[in-house]
């Protein structure tokens, strides 16, 4: 599977993508913030708080209990400033 | 990208760039040859200086996922209000104090349609494309950091929401 | 016309003419060198063929109150919503199918004053400033009679009414 | 006073503008379209019914019970559809 990182979830955890392999345990978003939080000091920052982060799974806005089984692509990113 | 739709006459396009745009070249494209169209709406979003604080603004994207959102909500907007058409364009990258940095068009044979979606629109852009804003200031710490995003945006987003759909958060 | 409004940063124009006018242009005059707005919305009035009935649109207008009348209405909006420029533009005369009849620009901040002070200009505009419209067909028939004022803009206009204001009728 | 006729007022009447002098006793915008409704046919049409008329006092709008004195132009038209 590959994550992809945003802006300041980017910057924070020092790498813009990369792929993952979580375990069979791993299954909805959150699961996935947690596993990642525990790779290193920058994920652990960067997954501190679960609710200033959003994800989306193949491009698509997901939820921290949204399934991630059968995902290529996951992103996580800060709360989004466009427009 | 550019999701044409089946219903004729209504001409949706959906443009994430790096250059800028001009919004009455724009605007002429989508009206051109055109004698159904009663009213065009644009919104024209531009890079301010914050009183001469910031230098440059750097906009991050999530390329592909960017067309894909804007594109979502412009079907949304064509299902919710009979429109002629719509466009969106979204930059991304460096962005001096003055420049644009999206545009909206839509166009209906009457005006509330049209102000309704282009208004619509902006909402969901600004909580829902995935950009993101770095500012860059003047003087000798240059590094503004990113951008908030806002409570307000939230708010003018949710008041668009239809009684049967869910929450996103 | 074109009522001067003593706040700084703040320009607001009036026309009534007879010739065509560009949007590109006109936004790009107002917001020319400036670095502290954030939202430009604009709303263009197009003539609709009515599904090819229409030959032409005859506009009559009353000279001096129409410059007036829209001049009175910007100034409202002025006072209502914290605009940077409000632009208005309405012509009069004989006008084709697919050409533009009215040109509304505001510039703020934030995008809601900007749509919203335009909305309610395009609301007031066609319940409040004096212009006529009349239809001349295709066919043997020319004369389509003026144009019927229609319930549903008063009752646009109606909306934006403050409790305190006196109703016009 | 100038009176000024606009769009199908002026087209019912057959003029444009034209002097008028009102009698003391017209006091309101309504008694002055009463006044004029009895100038002759094209009046009598164009002045029948009060609620299709919108009425401006030296160019702002007025309403039947608007006093005219020291005006000096009056105008009436069909409510308008500009925009």
């Amino acid at each position: 599977m590959k994550a992809l990182y945003f802006a300041g979830v980017r910057e924070t955890i020092g790498l813009a993508e990369e792929e993952i392999s979580p375990p069979p345990d791993v299954v909805t978003v959150g699961d996935l913030m947690a596993w990642l939080g525990q790779r290193g000091e920058g994920y652990a920052d960067a997954f501190a708080e679960e609710s200033s982060i959003r994800a989306a799974l193949d491009r698509t806005h997901a939820w921290p209990h949204s399934a991630i089984a059968g995902t290529r692509e996951i992103a996580f990113f800060p709360p989004m400033t466009g427009g | 990208m550019n999701p044409r739709v089946a219903k004729p006459d209504v001409s949706a396009a959906v443009r994430v760039e790096a250059a800028a745009f001009d919004v009455g070249r724009e605007m002429a494209l989508l009206t051109r040859g055109r004698t159904d169209v009663g009213a065009v709406v644009s919104f024209t979003g531009l890079c301010r200086d914050e009183d001469g604080a910031l230098a440059t603004l750097e906009i991050e994207h999530y390329p592909g996922m960017a067309e894909d959102e804007i594109g979502r909500v412009v079907e949304s907007a064509l299902k919710r209000w009979p429109l002629q058409g719509a466009l969106v364009i979204h930059r991304y990258g460096r962005i001096a104090p003055g420049e644009p940095i999206v545009l909206v068009i839509t166009l209906s044979r009457h005006r509330s349609a049209a102000f309704a979606a282009a208004e619509f629109l902006m909402d969901y852009l600004k909580t829902a494309a995935p950009f993101w804003k770095k500012q860059r200031l003047v003087g000798d710490r240059p590094d503004g950091g990113w951008v908030a995003a806002k409570a307000e945006d939230d708010a003018a987003t949710a008041r668009w929401r239809l009684p049967d759909a869910p929450a996103r958060d």
